[in-house]
């Protein structure tokens, strides 16, 4: 902590950074746009661009192909495979303890616990979560490629059809559906079935790390003082950023959102209470990568360690910002 | 309207306006006896093959009748051969498929057809040519073509639109016996149009001539001649003095007009 | 010796017009109200199938926000459209003057035109900045009916023609430079006229598929937030299962495009319907 | 009269032929060797761009997995190609035979092509089975061009010919019946010759069209995992970050593309080779 | 290749064999001379069109040499007209801008032809068709607009394919009689290709009469009359024994072939 006050950058011209997120703006990038809001990215000597992803924008490339500095990745999936195809980026911190990432389907149904699922025929399920949770599933829970039916990024077939599952995340989905379909869903959080990745980590470029790591450390302190201001502080400059990149984003929701994520402990549980947010462990990195190899999604003999490193996190960092209980 | 009895049709003061107001026929009447061979004569654009259009029913007059004896046109229209000014073959068909067309359209099989589109194709002296398609055939052969085609149906009523100009003299002869021949024949009627005043005279019972654009009757000429003319009749003194008549009244009208 | 031609204003506004125009609208709002009706007796919610009424309101309501995306995504659509315009015929042309630059380049513009535009512009991102992967995106789609008409039309100029240009086109000099001259010259005055009606069917292709371009360059390629476009309120809505904006926002882009397609339509009918035998009326 | 035609066996396989062979492949081979020079010697690591030589060694060793997508892709082509055929032919057809129908449809057709089929997928996938919805989509987008330009082909009959099939076809009797037959007569014997050239150039842009909307329509409403197309390749890779597997499914894509329009430009040579300007060789 | 003094074109040995097999011309020797009326006669089908094309370029002999006095062939292009056998008008232009075309390949605005162009349209009678668009004339009007295209740039050689075969007689003479005061004037050459014997007779210095296909050149008369004909030529008893004499090596050419 103590470069925080040190007078030496607030002088140096400020860095010009630019942050790749994996969705449009939303409360779960709260963090981010904290940090923004409030200066604390330029207190740190960076002038942070973010720019927002969506159903189809490919900012992981263009992080790997160096148009942007970090990239916000959605699990641990993807930097297993940059390392299983030698692509040199890393995670260097996971602002998310767990995956937002639930499945949906309607009460009372026969389809109230989660290995009841495995009874729908209709699981809607986009092409990359087929390609990543559903594996696990199938190795951990036995469920079948045939009940998978295409997720159109529309929950109305869902709504309509009272045996379907719906993928969807614990922070946004179940308010839609409730609101449309008139019904409040069971809510099964992968993450609490053993799926354990992190989730909206921090990735960057091996090289930048090597070149610039104090860069990727302010970056990283930075967004984690961002994450603790806004799950706990005044967070209504945040999310006036969210609504000016998102312009259809409802308070509604955002509140909906934050209550969730800390509902949930997305953020903030487990290891985070000594470690501070963004925290990671060798443990956790090795349970999820055997997971994945009894999916089948991995070989045993990757080098998994290479995809992330602990030389950014697990410093404390902001844990004072937590309002003690 | 009443015909005369022998009549097979007649066209009664028809007047044809074309959509960009060129007025092509002015109170026109003409009347066409069943078994006669009459020839349409006048200068270029007078409305000649507008009066073959509209006989065949593919085009209808502004104003004024055709009148057909007996049943309605309709009845007639397939009765009809017609050889246009230019050749209309179809490009993508050989020569032999474009003479079977009007067959085919009857229902005729290609095998069935085959005797008689040998046949029309010798008459105009295209047999070896049957495989050829369109674009490989000089001017004057595509149009034999057609004429092959026109025949190949032995039509009851023949319409014919300058058939020969592109034709050299010897084989243009040679195709006015053999039509008159296969009038005789199939007891055919013909309305003829030609620009050959000779040709007007040596074939036809009635010569027609027409006034320059808008074009109407301004004269008729009977041909009395015995039925069945050769090289004597085309050398007789009668013939010199029909083609006189009528290539004056021809030059008259169109002085009158432009006058 | 012929008589002045009394010129007459041509076919006046007749039953047969009145028909053109009133059927399509008639079936149209007939549609509609089927649609409308259907909705309401058989009270379907409106994130399965909204109602012709709600959709409605929900363009005017949403207006500002719509018509915002709208005017981004028209923008693309016709730049893309004037780049395929653009290529198209350059292409056609060039392709038209040398039989070699034809078969080397031909299949590779074959390959561009069957690789799935969608598939390919997460790769062009990567590549080009991304004002110019969108554009490049819309391009893709919409040039090859623009090549592939023009060029049927550049050759199927009639021979007799092809022969009097040779004829009258060719010019006094030799050599290479003399040759391109007399070639273009043949270009312009022959095969650009006689090119014209196949060349428009192609157009006609292409301002659909323009717009269907600029709409996957938007989901695949384009900014979210506050500059994008209707693709971007689609997906937006439908993940947001707002689905009567959906509908607004696809009606909007139906909207587009028939009135882009009207406007080929009448500006093919301006060109053609002196000559051109499909789109003359039928004379009797 | 005539001598008989001594029958020649036409034009012999020329020089022409080969360049027209050598040339694209010559180019090709250059293009290739040139990307993969680049690639080594700038040393462009292969999540960027995969070199040639990788993609190769990614299609032959990936094949398994590869070939099942490609069949699963190449059947949604097909079927959705011969969907598009059959009905943009027969909605040509029936518009060509009643103005009527042509006035009161043609607009909806137009609607169908400019909506973007990828925002409606999701859609389809509503109110339609799975496999309809897919199928659907790639007929969409395929059935237009074909649509169109089979359209301008029966429109641009010459006019005598249609003089002389109103006189030969005619019926002798009556009634709508056989006004009726005289037209499919028409239709039949002159009009699709005469629409061929037209009809040819649009099944030339719609093969293209219907391998993308068959990938638009599996990104949008296929199915994943193992009766999966290239589509799902595409993105899996994506996600995975398999980039020269992903290139290895984008070539497969292009090579199917030209495969299917080569077959389509083959058949083209063979149906109009004896009679139209575009495909005849230029005489002299 | 020599030619002799005033040649100004020859075709040595000359063979055109189609691509389909069909040989139109074989041994065919022509030697085109300065400012002569020259007029093909021949059956149809027998190579004319052919040997016009070859003249001007536009087709090249499978065999033999077209050989120009002077300077090569492609010096000449721009200075041959060509009335072709079919009318060849664009479609998409109106009667002016048809004929306006040589003129405007040569760099000529609208407005600096506009005098030429009305000129020749006067000549041959469509002064008032100026507007109108090939599709709304007649057969034979659509061919004086080729006509007055082919007269429009002044040209030194003319070649003409069958050109007055649509036309009527008033007209047909009418032209006849333009065409030789034209080509005094202008002091040009032509090739004319016709199927009436008369009309070869009356306008030419010289007719080569062909054999059937294969063509090649099987008699050649001069015809060796006062230079300015009129219709005192035309009833002369000169005329009529050279048309007589034109007759028999035409038809003793075709009966040769058949036997
Ligand atoms: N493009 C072509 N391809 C193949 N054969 C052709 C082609 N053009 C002409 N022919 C053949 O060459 C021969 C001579 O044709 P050409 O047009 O020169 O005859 P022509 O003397 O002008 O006849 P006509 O008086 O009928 O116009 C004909 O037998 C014809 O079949
Ligand atoms: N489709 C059309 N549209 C407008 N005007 C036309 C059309 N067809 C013919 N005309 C005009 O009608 C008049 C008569 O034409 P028609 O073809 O009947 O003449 P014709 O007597 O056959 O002449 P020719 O001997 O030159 O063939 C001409 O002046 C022509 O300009
Ligand atoms: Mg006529
Ligand atoms: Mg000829």
């Amino acid at each position: 902590l103590a470069g925080l006050s040190s007078p030496a950058w607030a002088e140096q011209a400020l860095t010009d950074v630019t942050f790749g997120t994996n969705w449009l703006a939303q409360a779960e990038h709260g963090g981010y746009y904290q940090a923004l809001a409030d200066g604390t990215y330029e207190k740190y000597g960076l002038k942070v661009t973010i720019v927002p992803g969506g159903p189809r924008a490919n900012n992981r490339m263009l992080m790997t192909v160096g148009k942007l500095d970090f990239y916000m990745g959605g699990s641990l999936i993807q930097a297993f495979s940059a390392v299983e195809k030698n692509i040199p980026t890393v995670v260097v911190a996971a602002h998310f303890q767990k995956e937002p990432q639930v499945l949906l389907s309607h009460p009372g149904q026969g389809l109230d616990g989660f290995e009841s699922l495995k009874t729908s025929n209709d699981i809607l399920l986009s092409k990359d979560g087929f390609a990543t949770f559903y594996q696990w599933m199938k190795a951990e829970y036995g469920f079948k490629d045939e009940q998978v039916k295409p997720f159109g990024f529309t929950p109305a077939p869902f709504i309509a059809n009272p045996r379907a599952v719906q993928q969807g995340y614990a922070t946004a989905e179940p308010l839609t559906i409730e609101k449309a379909g008139g019904f409040k869903p069971n809510v099964f959080l992968l993450a609490d079935y053993g799926f354990s990745t992190y989730s909206t980590t921090v990735e960057t470029r091996r090289e930048l790390i090597e070149k610039n790591p104090d860069l990727v450390q302010r970056f990283v302190d930075a967004s984690t003082i961002g994450w603790y201001n806004y799950l706990y502080g005044d967070n209504t400059k945040a999310n006036a950023l969210i609504k000016r990149d998102n312009p259809e984003m409802t308070d509604e929701l955002i509140a909906y959102s934050v209550a969730k994520m800390k509902e949930y402990g997305i953020v903030d549980s487990g290891d985070t209470a000594k470690l501070g947010i963004g925290a990671m462990t060798d443990a956790r990195m090795k349970d999820f990568f055997d997971k994945m190899v009894k999916a089948g999604l991995f070989k045993a003999d990757l080098d998994y360690r290479r995809s992330y490193t602990l030389q950014f996190v697990n410093k404390g960092v902001g844990l004072d910002l937590k309002p003690r209980p | 309207m009443t015909l005369p009895p022998t009549a097979i049709l007649a066209l009664h003061r028809v007047e044809k306006c074309y959509e960009n107001g060129v007025q092509a026929l002015s109170n026109f009447d003409l009347t066409v006896f069943g078994n006669e061979f009459l020839t349409l004569l006048g200068p270029s654009g007078c409305g000649k093959s507008t009066v073959l259009r509209l006989i065949a029913g593919l085009s209808e007059p502004t104003r004024g009748a055709v009148a057909w004896a007996g049943a309605s046109q309709v009845d007639h229209r397939h009765e009809i051969g017609f050889v246009f000014q230019e050749p209309t073959l179809m490009p993508w068909a050989n020569v032999a498929d474009n003479v079977w067309l009007p067959l085919r359209l009857r229902g005729l099989s290609r095998r069935e057809a085959s005797r008689q589109i040998a046949e029309s194709l010798s008459r105009v002296g295209l047999e070896a040519f049957a495989a050829a398609y369109p674009r490989e055939l000089s001017g004057g052969m595509k149009m034999r073509v057609s004429i092959a085609r026109a025949l190949v149906m032995r039509p009851r009523l023949l319409l014919m639109d300058e058939p020969f100009g592109a034709l050299d003299e010897i084989t243009r002869f040679r195709l006015n016996d053999d039509l008159l021949r296969l009038k005789a024949d199939l007891g055919c009627t013909v309305v003829f149009v030609t620009h050959s005043v000779f040709e007007s005279v040596s074939l036809s019972d009635r010569v027609v001539v027409m006034s320059p654009r808008p074009g109407s009757v301004i004269a008729e000429l009977k041909v009395d001649a015995p039925d069945r003319r050769g090289e004597d009749f085309r050398v007789s003194s009668r013939y010199g003095e029909l083609c006189r008549a009528v290539s004056k009244v021809l030059s008259e009208a169109m002085a009158d007009k432009e006058a | 010796m012929e008589r002045p031609l009394s010129t007459s204003s041509g076919r006046r506004f007749g039953k047969r017009d009145a028909l053109r125009i009133a059927l399509p609208f008639g079936l149209l709002a007939a549609a509609i109200a089927a649609w409308e009706l259907y909705v309401r007796a058989a009270g379907v919610p409106a994130y399965i199938l909204p109602a012709p009424s709600l959709i409605a309101r929900t363009i005017v309501s949403d207006w500002p926000v719509l018509s915002a995306s709208l005017l981004v995504t028209l923008r693309t659509t016709l730049l893309g459209l004037v780049l395929a315009l653009v290529g198209g015929v350059m292409l056609a042309v060039l392709f038209s003057l040398s039989r070699l630059v034809e078969y080397s380049l031909y299949p590779f513009m074959v390959a561009l035109q069957v690789t799935p535009v969608i598939a390919i512009a997460p790769l062009l991102l990567i590549y080009l900045p991304q004002d110019t992967a969108v554009l490049a995106c819309a391009w893709i789609v919409a040039f090859f009916p623009i090549l592939s008409n023009t060029m049927l039309g550049l050759q199927s100029v009639d021979r007799g023609l092809i022969d009097l240009f040779a004829l009258y086109g060719a010019s006094p000099s030799e050599g290479p430079a003399a040759r391109l001259r007399s070639h273009l010259r043949v270009l312009w005055h022959l095969r650009r006229p006689a090119a014209l009606p196949a060349f428009l069917a192609g157009l006609r292709i292409a301002v659909g598929l323009s717009l269907i371009g600029a709409v996957v360059a938007e989901m695949a390629a384009g900014s979210a937030g506050a500059g994008s476009g209707l693709a971007y309120r689609i997906i937006e809505s439908q993940y947001r299962l707002n689905i009567p904006r959906l509908f607004a926002a696809l009606i909007l882009l139906a909207i587009t495009g028939i009135v882009l397609f009207g406007a080929v339509a009448a500006i093919t009918h301006v060109l053609l319907r002196r000559w051109h035998e499909s789109a003359l009326a039928p004379t009797r």
